[in-house]
Order: C-alpha cells, then sequence, then structure tokens
C-alpha cells in the first residue's frame, strides 16, 4: 500500500530543503503541538455542531412542510429522478472515502497518495455538482420548477407544490454551496501539499476539512432519500 | 515512523499535568486501517442501494396488490438506514470511535438539541387541533382559501408577487387548455374529497399514472421541449422576465408554440390582471 | 388622567359586587367575565408568593449587608460553605409552588379553549387596521363609539357629510355586541397578518391567523357593566342607556403603522336588547342613500384607518379634495394624482374601483402601497359605488342620485 | 491498529516560552497613531479585542438607549405626539418628539410609522448589538483566558474576525436604519416581516445584519468551550474554575447551539422576501406560527446567553466584596449548566397565545423548570453575604441591586408561565416589564457590577467612588420608576408596542418616562466618571479588592501583553478567603496559604493589599 512514496518537495540541487510541516511550531498559548492539535480539533467539532443546526432548519422545514402539504411532497418527490441521486450519493460517499484516506495518508507521511486523495477527493465533489446543476438544476430550470414566485410549471398536481419546490432548492442549494466550499478547501490543500505542508506533524486542516466534508457527505445521506425515496 | 522519541515536553520540570493537558494526552492520534475504511465504503454503498431498493419494493407491493403502505413505513425505513450509514461515517470516517470523547460528547449533545427542535415543534404542528373536536361545530369547512381549488400557490406568489410591485415579475400567463381542464379536475378532486375518501383516492391514483409518462417526459426531457405538454410561458417575453438575471436569454425562445400566444395577450392589460383575490374562482383561460 | 388612580381608589360599587382588595384594585380593572375570577385569583396567589419570597430574600440580604458590613479590625467569619439540606430545600418548596402554579393556570387553560355549552357564535375578521364582526343573521356592527384624541392645531372645519362626521384626531371604535350570561365564541381569521384580539376585561387574548381559524370563548357576566374605570369614556355614545359598559378590545400583536388604533368596543347586552340590535344592525344600510353608505362604509369597513376625509394626510391618501402640500398633486374626487411610478391619473370612478379591487395597480406617489384588496366579498358593488358618491360628496360635487334614499329595500 | 507517535516539538522550538521579562503593559503604545490603530486593528491579543468589544458595544448601548428615550418621549402624551406632517395646515407639529424626528421623518406620513421604527431599532440594538456581546465579548474576552491562566483565547485570530463581523453586522444594521429603518419589531414576525415595504432592500439588510451578528456571537462561543476545556492552568480542575468562567461556559455552549438555527431562519426569511418560497406565508398555505418556532428556538436560549453572563459577574463581585467563599459553589456551577439545558425546551412559552393547546401545556410545564436553577443561584449568593466583611464599592451596590432587580424579574416570570394568566398578560406591558427587570436590571447592572469591579484591571486606573455610587442610585431609582409602572399599566391591559394609548394608562406612561430620564442622568455619571479615570485616575494596584482568581493574584493593572510573567499554578480555590485572609490577620496583612496537598508551587505572586 505505501509503495506509491513520492519525493519531498522544494528539494533543490543537492541541497534538500526540509519540508515545511516538519519545522512548523505551535502557537505560543499553547503548550506543544499535540496541545494545539486537540484544541483545532474540537473547534472544528463545535463548528460541525453548528453545521448541523443549520441544517436542522432545513430538516424542520421539511418536516413542517411534509405534515401540512403531504400530497405536494408526494407529487414533487416523483418529478425528481432517483437515479440521479442514486448516482450523486455514490460520488459524494467514494470521495468521503478518498477524504478519510487523505488523512490516513497526512498521518503516515504519504505525500504521493496524499496527493492523490486530496486531488480525488476535489474531482468527486465537482462531479456531484456537475451532476446537480446539469442533469437536475438545469432541466427544472428549463421545466419551471423554480421556487416561490419563479415556479411556472404547469401540470402540478396539488396546489401547494410550491412548497416543495421551495424546500428543494434551498436545501440542495445550502447543501451544494457547501459542497463548494469543501471543493475550494480541497483545491487549496491539493495546492499546498506540494509545497510540503502536510506530513505526520501537520495535518490539522487535512482533518478538520475531511469531517467537515463528511458531515457534508452525512447531511446528503439524509437528503437523498428525504428528497428522492419517501413517496 | 511509529517511534515516539520525545519525552513529554514543557512541564516535565515541575511534574505538573495541567488538566487540560490531561485530556489531550489522554489518546492516540489514530489512523484508521485502512481495510476499516474500505469496509465502511463498501458498507454505505451497500446501505445506499438497500435504501432504494426498499423503496422500489414498497411501491412495487403498492401498485400490485393495490394497497396502501402507511407512509410512516416508507420514512422509517428510509430513516432508520440513513441514521445508520451516518453512524458508520460518524465513528469509522470521522473517527469518532478513535477520538477524544469530549468531540464524541459535542456530537451527542447537538443531536440532542437537533431532536428537542424537530421534536418539540412536531409537537405543535402535529396537535394544533387537538381540541378542535369541542371547537369544530363551529367552525365552517374550507377555511378562507386554504385549498382554494384552481389556483396553485405558485400563481398565488406570483399574483401576490405583481400586487407588491416588484419590478422583475411578469404578469400571470393565462393559463393553456390543458391547464385549465387540469383546474376542472381539481375541482372534482376536492369535492371528492370532501364525499369520500376511497374513491378521491382511486380517481388520483389513475389520474397520476395517466400523467405519469408526460411528466417525466416534460420535466426532464425538456431541453428541447416541443411536445404536445411543452410549457408555452417560456416562449414569451415576459415568462424570459420572470427568470431575469438568472436565465440565459435562448432558453425564453425555445418550445414556443403559437396558437397559445398572440402577441395581443401579453400587451392588453385586461389578460394580466389576476383572478380577483379573495375569491375562490378558478384562473380561466384566457383564449 | 386620574381616571386611573381614582377607580383605583374608590371602593367597590359594582354590579359584580366582590369586594375587591386594595392590591387587586391597584393592578386590575374589574373583569366582565366567566374567566375573570381564576384568572384574578391565580394572578393574587402569584402575587403573594411573589412578595413572600421577595421579602424572604431581601430581609436577610439587607440585614446581612448592614450587619456585616466591613469594619477595621472585623475579618469575615468562617462559615459552612454549603449546606445539602437548604440547598435540597431551596429546590424542592420552590418545586411544590411552581406544580400547584402549573396545574391552576392549566385548569384556567382549559376553561378558556373550550366553550361552555353552546355558544353564540360570532365571526371576527382582523385586518389592518380594523375588526370587523359578521353575526349569524349577516348584520355587521353598525354603532360606533368615539375616542376622542386632543385636537390638534389648524383643525380644519368638518366636511358636512351625512351622519358620520368625524374630526381629525377622533376615532370610531365599532362596537361589538354580545348576550349577557350566555357562551360566546369568536371564531376569527386575518386576513393579512397576524393580528391579536384581546379583551382586557374578559382576561384573555387568542392570535388570529390569515388562512386559519382560530377560536376565543368566554361568558360575559353583566350588561350594567361593573365599574366604569378602564372602560370606555362613559358618555361617549349619548345613545348607550348604560354608559361605561363598554369594554375595549385590543389588537395585541404588533402588526404595523396603526397598531394602537386597532380598537373595537365589546358591548354586553341583555338578551332582547342583543335581539334588537343584530336585527337593527342587519337593516342598516338599506334605507341609506349611496353618498351615506359611502360614508357609512368610510367608517365601518376600516377606510378611515387610513384615509381621512378631512384633507390631512393619513397612512393612504385622504378622500377630501385638497392639494396635497407634500409633491402638489392632489387628492380627493377629481383632482390628477400624481403616479409613483411617474405617471398621472384622474380620480374618478375607474381609478378608485381600481384602487379598491387592486390596490397595488396604481400607488398614489408619496404613499406606500400597503392597502389590502378589497374584493367582491368585503365590499359589494352597491357599497363600493357608495364610497364614490361620498367621495363626490366631500368634493361638493354629489349629484341628486347620490343623496336620494333607496325607494325599495336592497 | 496503527498508532503514530504524538507531534511533539523539540523544547528549543518556542525560547518564547519562559521569558516575558520585556513584556509591557498591554495598553502601551507602539510608535505614532497610524501604528497604534494598525497595532488594534490587527491584534490578536484577547484583551484588546474585549476592550474594542467593549467600547463598540457602549457606543451601541447609548445608541439604542437614545431610541428607547425616544419611545418613552413619544408615550408621555397619549396622542401622537410623533405627528409629523399637516397637510391641512402646511405646517409640522411641533411636540419635543416631533421636531426631534423631523429630519429623519421626511419619508413618512404618521407618527405612528417613526414610533414603530424606533422602538424596533431599539429592540434590535439593544438585542442583538448590545446584551448577547455586552458581557461575554467584552467582559469575558478579557477575563476568560487571566482567570484561566492562558495567554490567549484558544483561536486569537478567530477572536478578531469575531470582531469584525460585528462590526460589519452592526453596518447593516445602522445602514438599514439610517435609510428610515424597518417597522417588523424585532422578532420580525411573519407574515408582517416579510410583506412589509415589499420589494424594499431595508428589511433584508436587516434581518441580514443580524444573521451576521449570529456568526460572530459562534465565533465568541466556539472559542470560549475550547478554551475552558483546553487551556486551564496547571493545577486548575473544573471545580477550580471561578465560577464566572462556569457562567461563560453555559453561555458558550448555548451560542453555538442555539445561533445556527436563527442564521437557517433569517436565511429562510430572507428567501421568503426574496422568492416567496411560501414556508411563512399563510398566503401561499406556509405558516406563520412556524416562523415563530424557528425564532424563539434560538431567541429563547439566547435570553440566557443574555442572563448567565450577568450571573456569572455577580458570583465573582459578591464573593470578592464579601470576602467569602460563594456559598454552594457545585450547586452555582450545575445551576450554569442546567440552566443552558433547560432553555432549550422552553421556548414555547413565547407562543402560548398562537400555538397549539397540548404544545402549550407542554411548554408551561417545562418553563416552570427554569425556576429552580434560578432560585438556587439567588438563594446562593444572599447566603454568601451572611457574616462575611462587607465591602460597599460601586461595583457591590449594582451586584446587591441586580439581586433586587433580578429578583422581580424572575418571580414575575411566574405568572407569564401560569398559562391562563399568561392569556390576559401576553404582550402587554407587564411582559415588557418582565422582560426589562431580567435584561435590564439583569445583565446590564451585572455588567455594570462587573465593569466597576475590574476597572482597575482592565485599565490601570482606579475610578472615582462617590461619582459612582451617585451613579449607581440614579440609574437603580430611575430603573424602578421607568419599569415598575409597567407591570400595573399591563395588567390592567395596556398592548406592546402603541404609539398611543388610552388616558387610563396616563400617569404610568408619564412615570416610566420620568424614570427614563432619571436612567439616562445616571448613566452620564458614569460616563463622566469612566473617562475621568482614563484621564486623571489613580493608578491601580494590582489586586485592589484583595481578589483570589488568577487575574488578581498574578497578573498586574493592566496585565502585560503575554498576561503573566510565568504560567501561573494553581494554589488554591477562587474563594478560598477564609485560608487567605484569615480572621486572625489584620486588614492589609494577607498571607498566602501553604499549598494544597498534592500540588507543587512553581510561582505565586503576592497579592497586594488596598493602597489606601
Amino acid at each position: 500500500m505505501s509503495t506509491l512514496s513520492m519525493d519531498q518537495p522544494g528539494q533543490a540541487d543537492g541541497a534538500p530543503a526540509p519540508p515545511i510541516h516538519e519545522t512548523a511550531t505551535h502557537a505560543h498559548h499553547f503548550r506543544d503541538r499535540d496541545h494545539e492539535f486537540d484544541a483545532a480539533k474540537m473547534g472544528v467539532w463545535l463548528f460541525l455542531a453548528t453545521e448541523v443546526l443549520l441544517f436542522s432548519g432545513l430538516f424542520m422545514y421539511y418536516a413542517a412542510m411534509r405534515y401540512l402539504h403531504p400530497e405536494a411532497f408526494r407529487h414533487g418527490s416523483s418529478l425528481l429522478d432517483w437515479r440521479w441521486g442514486l448516482i450523486n450519493t455514490a460520488v459524494l460517499l467514494m470521495s468521503s472515502f478518498t477524504a478519510a484516506a487523505a488523512v490516513r495518508d497526512a498521518q503516515l507521511g504519504r505525500q504521493g497518495w496524499l496527493k492523490l486523495n486530496l486531488l480525488l477527493t476535489c474531482l468527486a465533489g465537482l462531479a456531484f455538482l456537475v451532476i446537480k446543476f446539469v442533469f437536475e438544476y438545469y432541466p427544472k430550470w428549463l421545466a419551471g420548477e423554480l421556487p416561490g414566485k419563479y415556479y411556472t410549471y404547469p401540470n402540478w398536481e396539488d396546489p401547494n407544490e410550491v412548497h416543495w419546490w421551495g424546500l428543494y432548492w434551498a436545501a440542495t442549494g445550502v447543501h451544494a454551496t457547501h459542497v463548494l466550499i469543501g471543493i475550494g478547501l480541497y483545491a487549496w490543500m491539493f495546492v499546498r501539499a506540494f509545497l510540503g505542508y502536510y506530513g505526520p506533524k501537520r495535518y490539522m486542516m487535512v482533518e478538520g476539512t475531511a469531517l467537515y466534508w463528511h458531515i457534508v457527505d452525512i447531511v446528503w445521506i439524509f437528503l437523498f432519500p428525504m428528497l428522492y425515496l419517501i413517496h | 515512523m511509529a517511534h515516539h522519541a520525545h519525552p513529554p515536553h514543557g512541564h516535565a520540570g515541575h511534574g505538573i499535568e495541567s488538566p487540560g493537558a490531561a485530556e489531550a494526552h489522554s489518546h492516540a492520534h489514530t489512523v484508521v486501517p485502512m481495510r476499516v475504511l474500505v469496509l465502511v465504503l463498501m458498507a454505505l454503498l451497500g446501505f445506499t442501494f438497500l435504501t432504494v431498493l426498499a423503496a422500489s419494493i414498497e411501491q412495487w407491493v403498492s401498485a400490485t396488490f393495490d394497497v396502501v403502505i402507511p407512509q410512516w413505513v416508507n420514512v422509517a425505513v428510509a430513516l432508520s438506514i440513513a441514521v445508520v450509514k451516518s453512524l458508520l461515517v460518524a465513528a469509522f470516517f470521522m473517527a469518532l470511535r478513535y477520538d477524544n470523547p469530549t468531540n464524541a460528547l459535542v456530537a451527542f449533545f447537538t443531536v440532542i438539541t437537533l431532536a428537542f427542535f424537530l421534536g418539540f415543534t412536531m409537537i405543535d404542528l402535529g396537535n394544533r387541533d387537538a381540541v378542535y373536536a369541542k371547537k369544530a361545530q363551529y367552525i365552517a369547512d374550507g377555511g378562507t382559501g386554504y385549498h382554494a381549488a384552481g389556483t396553485t400557490q405558485a400563481q398565488r406568489a406570483r399574483e401576490i408577487a405583481s400586487q407588491e410591485s416588484i419590478d422583475l415579475i411578469a404578469r400571470d400567463q393565462p393559463l393553456p387548455k390543458h391547464l385549465a381542464k387540469f383546474c376542472v379536475l381539481e375541482i372534482e378532486r376536492f369535492h371528492a374529497q370532501a364525499k369520500e375518501l376511497p374513491e378521491y383516492l382511486r380517481t388520483f391514483q389513475a389520474r397520476r399514472e395517466h400523467l405519469g409518462k408526460n411528466y417525466h417526459d416534460d420535466g426532464h426531457g425538456a431541453h428541447g421541449g416541443h411536445g404536445a405538454l411543452a410549457r408555452p410561458d417560456h416562449a414569451t417575453p415576459n415568462a424570459a422576465v420572470i427568470r431575469s438575471g438568472l436565465t440565459l436569454p435562448e432558453l425564453g425562445g425555445k418550445g414556443h408554440s403559437d396558437e397559445h400566444h398572440a402577441p395581443a395577450d401579453h400587451h392588453n392589460p385586461a389578460d394580466h390582471h389576476t383572478p380577483a383575490p379573495g375569491g375562490d374562482t378558478p384562473a380561466q383561460p384566457a383564449d | 388622567m386620574m381616571t386611573g388612580i381614582l377607580a383605583a381608589t374608590q371602593p367597590a360599587t359594582t354590579a359584580l359586587g366582590t369586594g375587591r382588595s386594595l392590591l387587586h384594585r391597584l393592578f386590575f380593572f374589574e373583569g366582565n367575565s366567566d374567566l375573570a375570577p381564576a384568572v384574578d385569583w391565580l394572578f393574587m396567589f402569584i402575587l403573594w408568593v411573589c412578595i413572600v419570597s421577595f421579602v424572604v430574600l431581601m430581609v436577610p440580604m439587607g440585614y446581612w449587608v448592614w450587619r456585616y458590613r466591613r469594619r477595621p479590625g472585623v475579618p469575615a467569619q468562617r462559615t459552612p460553605n454549603h449546606n445539602t439540606a437548604i440547598e435540597v430545600a431551596m429546590v424542592v418548596i420552590p418545586l411544590i409552588v411552581v406544580v400547584f402554579i402549573f396545574f391552576w393556570g392549566f385548569q384556567g387553560y382549559l376553561n378558556s379553549v373550550v366553550a361552555k355549552g353552546r355558544a353564540e357564535v360570532i365571526n371576527i375578521e382582523g385586518y389592518k387596521w380594523a375588526w370587523d364582526a359578521t353575526y349569524a343573521n349577516g348584520a355587521k356592527p353598525g354603532d360606533r363609539v368615539y375616542l376622542n384624541y386632543e385636537p390638534l392645531e389648524g383643525d380644519p372645519s368638518l366636511p358636512e357629510s351625512g351622519p358620520w362626521k368625524l374630526s381629525r384626531g377622533n376615532y370610531a371604535m365599532p362596537v361589538i355586541a354580545v348576550p349577557e350570561a350566555t357562551p360566546v365564541q369568536f371564531v376569527m381569521t386575518s386576513r393579512d397578518v397576524i393580528h391579536s384580539f384581546y379583551i382586557p376585561d374578559a382576561r384573555i387574548k387568542m392570535d388570529v391567523f390569515p388562512n386559519r381559524y382560530t377560536s376565543l370563548t368566554f361568558t360575559p357576566v353583566t350588561s350594567k357593566g361593573p365599574d366604569q374605570a378602564g372602560r370606555v369614556q362613559p358618555g361617549a355614545d349619548p345613545s348607550d342607556p348604560y354608559p361605561g359598559r363598554d369594554h375595549y378590545i385590543f389588537c395585541a400583536e404588533y402588526c404595523g403603522d396603526n397598531h394602537s388604533e386597532m380598537l373595537a368596543v365589546l358591548r354586553v347586552m341583555s338578551d332582547s336588547d342583543y335581539s334588537a340590535t343584530l336585527a337593527r344592525w342587519a337593516d342598516v344600510e338599506k334605507d341609506l342613500s349611496l353618498a351615506e353608505l359611502g360614508a357609512y362604509v368610510h367608517q365601518f369597513s376600516g377606510c378611515a384607518q387610513c384615509h381621512t376625509v378631512d384633507g390631512s394626510r393619513g397612512t393612504g391618501p385622504s378622500w377630501a379634495p385638497v392639494k396635497d402640500a407634500a409633491d402638489g398633486g392632489g387628492v380627493g374626487w377629481g383632482s390628477v394624482a400624481p403616479l409613483a411610478d411617474g405617471g398621472e391619473a384622474l380620480i374618478d370612478e375607474n381609478y378608485v374601483r381600481q384602487s379598491v379591487r387592486y390596490p397595488g395597480a396604481q400607488i398614489h406617489r408619496g404613499y406606500a402601497n400597503q392597502m389590502p384588496v378589497y374584493g367582491p366579498d368585503k365590499l359589494s358593488d352597491r357599497q363600493l359605488l357608495g364610497v364614490i358618491a361620498y367621495m363626490r360628496e366631500l368634493a361638493g360635487k354629489a349629484t341628486p342620485e347620490d343623496r336620494a334614499k333607496p325607494q325599495t329595500p336592497q | 491498529m496503527a498508532s503514530i507517535p504524538r507531534p511533539t516539538d523539540e523544547p528549543h522550538a518556542h525560547p518564547h516560552d519562559h521569558d516575558h521579562a520585556h513584556d509591557g503593559p498591554y495598553l502601551a503604545t507602539k510608535g505614532g497613531i497610524v501604528a497604534t490603530v494598525i497595532d488594534w486593528a490587527t491584534t490578536v491579543d484577547h484583551k484588546k479585542i474585549g476592550v474594542m468589544y467593549l467600547f463598540a458595544v457602549l457606543f451601541m448601548f447609548f445608541l439604542g438607549g437614545l431610541a428607547a428615550l425616544a419611545v418613552r418621549v413619544e408615550l408621555f402624551e397619549p396622542t401622537r405626539t410623533l405627528e409629523v406632517y399637516n397637510a391641512a395646515t402646511g405646517q409640522s407639529t411641533t411636540s419635543v418628539a416631533g421636531q426631534v424626528f423631523a429630519q429623519s421623518a421626511t419619508d413618512v406620513a404618521a407618527g405612528n410609522q417613526v414610533y414603530n421604527r424606533v422602538f424596533t431599532l431599539h429592540g434590535l440594538i439593544m438585542v442583538f448589538l448590545v446584551i448577547v456581546p455586552m458581557v461575554p465579548a467584552s467582559l469575558g474576552n478579557f477575563l476568560l483566558p487571566l482567570m484561566l491562566g492562558a495567554k490567549d483565547v484558544a483561536f486569537p485570530r478567530l477572536n478578531l474576525l469575531s470582531w469584525y463581523i460585528y462590526v460589519v453586522g452592526s453596518m447593516f444594521a445602522l445602514v438599514s436604519a439610517l435609510a428610515g429603518g424597518v417597522d417588523t419589531g424585532w422578532t420580525f414576525y411573519t407574515p408582517y416581516s416579510t410583506t412589509t415595504e415589499p420589494g424594499h432592500w431595508k428589511v433584508v439588510s436587516m434581518v441580514a445584519a443580524a444573521f451576521i451578528l449570529g456568526f460572530s456571537s459562534i465565533l465568541t462561543g466556539l472559542n470560549f468551550v475550547v478554551t475552558v476545556h483546553k487551556l486551564r492552568a496547571p493545577g486548575q480542575g473544573w471545580f477550580d474554575m471561578p465560577l464566572f468562567v462556569w457562567g461563560m461556559y453555559g453561555t458558550a455552549i448555548i451560542q453555538v447551539l442555539a445561533t445556527p438555527v436563527i442564521g437557517i431562519t433569517l436565511l429562510l426569511l430572507i428567501l421568503e422576501r426574496l422568492f416567496l418560497i411560501g414556508i411563512f406565508d399563510p398566503r401561499l398555505s406556509g405558516d406563520p406560527v412556524l416562523f415563530q418556532h424557528f425564532f424563539w428556538f434560538y431567541s429563547h436560549p439566547v435570553v440566557y446567553v443574555m442572563i448567565l453572563p450577568g450571573m456569572a459577574i455577580i458570583s465573582e463581585v459578591i464573593a470578592i466584596y464579601s470576602r467569602k467563599k460563594v456559598f454552594g459553589y457545585r450547586a452555582v456551577a450545575f445551576s450554569s449548566l442546567a440552566i443552558a439545558a433547560i432553555s432549550f425546551i422552553v421556548w414555547g412559552h413565547h407562543l402560548f397565545t398562537s400555538e397549539g393547546e397540548v404544545a402549550a401545556t407542554v411548554f408551561s410545564a417545562l418553563t416552570f423548570l427554569v425556576a429552580l436553577p434560578s432560585a438556587v443561584k439567588v438563594f446562593n449568593w444572599i447566603g454568601t453575604l451572611y457574616k462575611g466583611s462587607i465591602e460597599l464599592t460601586t461595583g457591590m451596590w449594582y451586584a446587591l441591586g441586580f439581586l433586587f432587580l433580578f429578583s422581580i424579574g424572575g418571580l414575575t416570570g411566574l405568572f407569564l408561565g401560569a398559562l391562563s394568566v399568561d392569556l390576559h398578560l401576553h404582550d402587554t406591558y407587564f411582559v415588557v416589564a418582565h422582560f426589562h427587570y431580567v435584561m435590564m436590571g439583569g445583565t446590564v447592572i451585572a455588567f455594570m457590577a462587573g465593569l466597576h469591579m475590574w476597572w482597575p484591571k482592565m485599565f490601570g486606573r482606579m475610578y472615582n467612588e462617590s461619582l459612582g455610587k451617585l451613579g449607581f442610585w440614579l440609574v437603580f431609582v430611575g430603573f424602578n420608576l421607568t419599569f415598575f409602572p409597567q407591570f400595573i399599566m399591563g395588567v390592567q391591559g395596556m398592548p406592546r408596542r402603541y404609539a398611543s394609548y388610552q388616558d387610563e394608562y396616563l400617569i404610568y406612561h408619564q412615570l416610566s418616562t420620568v424614570g427614563a430620564f432619571t436612567l439616562l442622568a445616571g448613566f452620564l455619571v458614569h460616563l463622566v466618571n469612566f473617562a475621568q479615570s482614563l484621564l486623571y485616575g489613580r493608578k491601580a494596584p494590582p489586586n485592589p479588592w484583595g481578589g483570589l482568581t488568577l487575574e488578581w493574584t498574578d497578573a498586574d493593572s493592566p496585565p502585560t501583553t503575554h498576561n503573566f510573567a510565568q504560567e501561573p499554578v494553581i494554589t488554591h480555590g477562587p474563594y478560598d478567603f477564609d485560608d487567605v485572609y484569615p480572621p486572625q490577620a489584620k486588614p492589609g496583612e494577607f498571607t498566602l496559604p501553604p499549598p494544597l496537598p498534592g500540588r507543587r508551587v512553581v510561582t505565586v505572586a503576592t497579592p497586594h493589599a488596598r493602597s489606601e
């Protein structure tokens, strides 16, 4: 597994500068890097708590509107193609896997695998968005299946279907925004990996971003059955 | 790599470790084995297929044997699988299983808070009419246009928006014929619903099957959109205004069908005003 | 200004005949509702709990602060840092008290959400910014009580406009009649935003929502009026045989500009009075000329909330024909109104009709677009004609038809 | 299961850890004005950020106070005195309030509109810009690391970011206010907030301001939780923490868990306004009560974000000025957490007149639970006074005032929790008086107590006690004069947010207005006092009050840039006055106790006696 190992970056002719991750120090108010790492990780977890509770509002939106307008949701849900949802779920799950693997690679100092996994995660996120936009958002846009006053879809079955589309765009939109931010972070880390930023002594950003990415994944794990499967 | 070379640093001199440091050092930074990661990924993909399969089976059973499966079954199955999946992600991908317990505690309290929010709010929504039986004798059916037949809430949204003079909103389009017919169906449906439920359900199912193909042809194959059910409202300049700033201009020209849209239609103010608000009359086609 | 204080110190000479404690009189205007005794009792109970607790807390605090104030050479004394018995007691004792308070509150609440027996149902609709009531016979409130504000300087002389004159600074509150000693159920909804139907003397309020019905129920006790404090000013309505028996109805949920003017009056009547009043109200419109009908509508359909008839500026344009000094444009019949989108419009029959039915279509410049829609269900065509006739009347351009009494009942 | 070595640095990698002899006071200026401004604008020092927050919050407090005074002026007369324009005469009416608002009121027709905008502005500023950040972000930021013996909060840069987010959020709010203000009420209840002034950006801007300020609050809370968990001094266990830290910890937990919900709520509100998605709009079969659930799920816990820090301050102030160990330390500490926990399940009592009957009953029952931990706290504070050596400084007067006012505020909550009584009292001035007794009589008064007590520590200058006490009495009397009459008129039926009212309530409104100006006078006295202290105040000793927490014993006044000369080690509990100042000692001759068993003393700074 560890056969694919790349050289340290930043090597000049015969005079290798030490990679950044080996010269890292900690902020002055922590005792050591371990201390800093633990504090940072707890901070990330608290941030994830806020993320979950941010999405809780959308879950509440879903629960309340589904309770009030079940027929609208039943029909609205049937207008989504679960196959694209399934593919996107698989894409996101695999990206979660590569994100976890990237953490492992950073911990073990396997620079080549690290870069590969960071890139794969980034690309999977992009693939998710591409599928979302090209095969879901765009046709719905054309069909007029838009939220609120932009809704022009003529073949509604329940007069309250606008609530379904309001929820659909709000929930997937907020989720897609999070995916977009994650892609940006992974691209940024991919570049920084080439500069030798990450290694066994310094991988908080890899781990923190991975945690964030997993939460985005978990949100989608719930959104997928809620939007596509529950009729 | 697996060699811990340095002695504990910092406060070794006086032999005091702060509680914070004790917390921090109570665990090692665990590397999750690749085997575990792969197994978890497999399990996640498997559960994903399982949840799709369960939904399909429910639909198949419902359609084949003509039984109505209560919705809570559907919801319970799908969400249970989702819970298992997210537990897997949290435990292994996010390494909560190996991590400092404080972080698991954070996650736990987050979920509790979420449950409070959803649970207590649903207590209100689900029981708002708990003493309704006592009040019901005084209250008329139908509310104040709660299910105003013939007007979708979306049309209502645009109607409201136009009343509020929001510049970007186009006035209502005259309804195409098939939609007007659909409105009549809607009214019938509500009448049926008021009379007896099973009949209404059968009507509803039948119509949905009948329309089902069209929906999918329409909703997802609508890049060209030239079918009989193509939405003419894309074809009009007014409809394009609705999405101004969001849609490419060329999208407005697609699926144009002349018979619905004589140019006079969208310049004649008489056709633009919305149905009388407060009235329960369905929107009528102008042509 | 002194009314409140006098009422609080007057001996209780009330129809209910309950002796009221000084504390009760300080806090409460006397109720006229079957709910009032329970609510007032629970309130007074909690009040005494509070007073006792407060004294229990503050007296030792004050004493110890004085007794143990820092003095040279007198240090703090060592005392136990905690005492399990005391700490448990200070959780358990309040717990017992609050459990009782909860149950009594719950009991009163159940009484107030379900009508006792067969109730007189009155439909209420709230809108910006007035209350409208509809009775089983179709009658709407046909009487009103004036609430007098202090007149402002430069108050113009009142135009002659039939029996419903209004001066600037006065506000007419519709009278909502209820029968005495009968359970009353208000079934309420709103036309625009959330309001809250609040009758302080009945000790109850309930929010009023658009698109949903809520209900509020209580039994008025007496038609005589228990005392005159806190009631609509006696003598405000000379035709009222029992001055001072009217109770305020407030809107308690903030609903916009004229939230504090969204008032009505609850008048408790004997059964015979109630029946006669409803019959009179059901017929009130049929004897009116168009212009009178318009004035009537102006008062009782909420127009007066925003549109003055003396030319002064309100939330909406005045109906009187004066130049609007703000932008030079005119308001009132026959003027040319400058529009928000830059155009102009002659204020004629069609403009008025459009402004009532589709208020957002043509907005008078300088005014916000916030008038609610008055569809045919809110304002009949004849009423609309009445409004038009009334505006002509205000402009001195009334036709004989406007002033003609109807020959046959409508 | 592989395990990798913990990444631990070489000792020489951070030489700054051991020698801070070069540290000066954190307030010391470096170079010219520009350099100083840049230094403050880019600082990650928790003390400077705390001071910046302090001044920002005080500025906003005065803005919100001006709005409150305008409200009281309007209500001095029952008529609509803010009416500014009379078309019939072409004249503006010339009431005092009319003159005050004539300039900003050119675009509104009636005085009611001005009034509604002013009270909305008052509520928005006071809630989102003042009381929520008032204690945690200013005193909390300054003191929390000091009390924990840490050099800084866990994430200093996030801390600075939090301040900048606060500034940006304030800008959104102020721009919206300067453009004419919004009339939604601070609660943004739908459908009023989604339909008022359709198409106008002001409401969206104001909602966005609250949305942005939420992030500021989240970052502060997140920082505090991690700091408390990870940065305690050597030897400082959970129950060696000062109660101020416990209160901040409870506050921070609420901030982290509740604030995101208001984020999504306000986001949905913006979407509702811009796109009419219909979730809260009854015209589209949405549910306006759902918004109230969303809103109060945040806004009820945030009530405890407002009051818990006040309670935290009072625990410190009473202990120090009584020179007594806080009675029932653990009960007080746990009651902070209990309040934080219970706060999440009682929000429905704001909805008694709008939600269903079952939910109302459940929420009413749960609401009464909050009474218990609050009662525990008050009992314990008063118990702490017993046989103490009570020094009546301005801070202590404020603490006693807090006990007085908060008792009234808390006890009147019992009326509002009881369902049947609340149906009468809901949305009346009784509620207004109740929450002002809690928010202002509680939080603001406690903040004044803490500000006076820690003022010498923060700025290294003593303040004038006589002026301070004068200010206190003006504030205390003015406060009661302002708000106690509101209880009475509330029970008599005066609804909230009324621009005009019936004559029956006149006397109470006039008393209330007089009280409001007394309050203003009191705060102006404090303003003068603080300015005088900053300019001419006597130099403060490190420990003027003889406190035992680390900011008194181990840090200078004002503290140095890195807080402590050496890393402090805990040798005694935060309130072990009995050990440090034993009864036989004379004042001014305080001695330190022997180290606690099992703890080795490395460094101990001597507490300074009062330099009087």
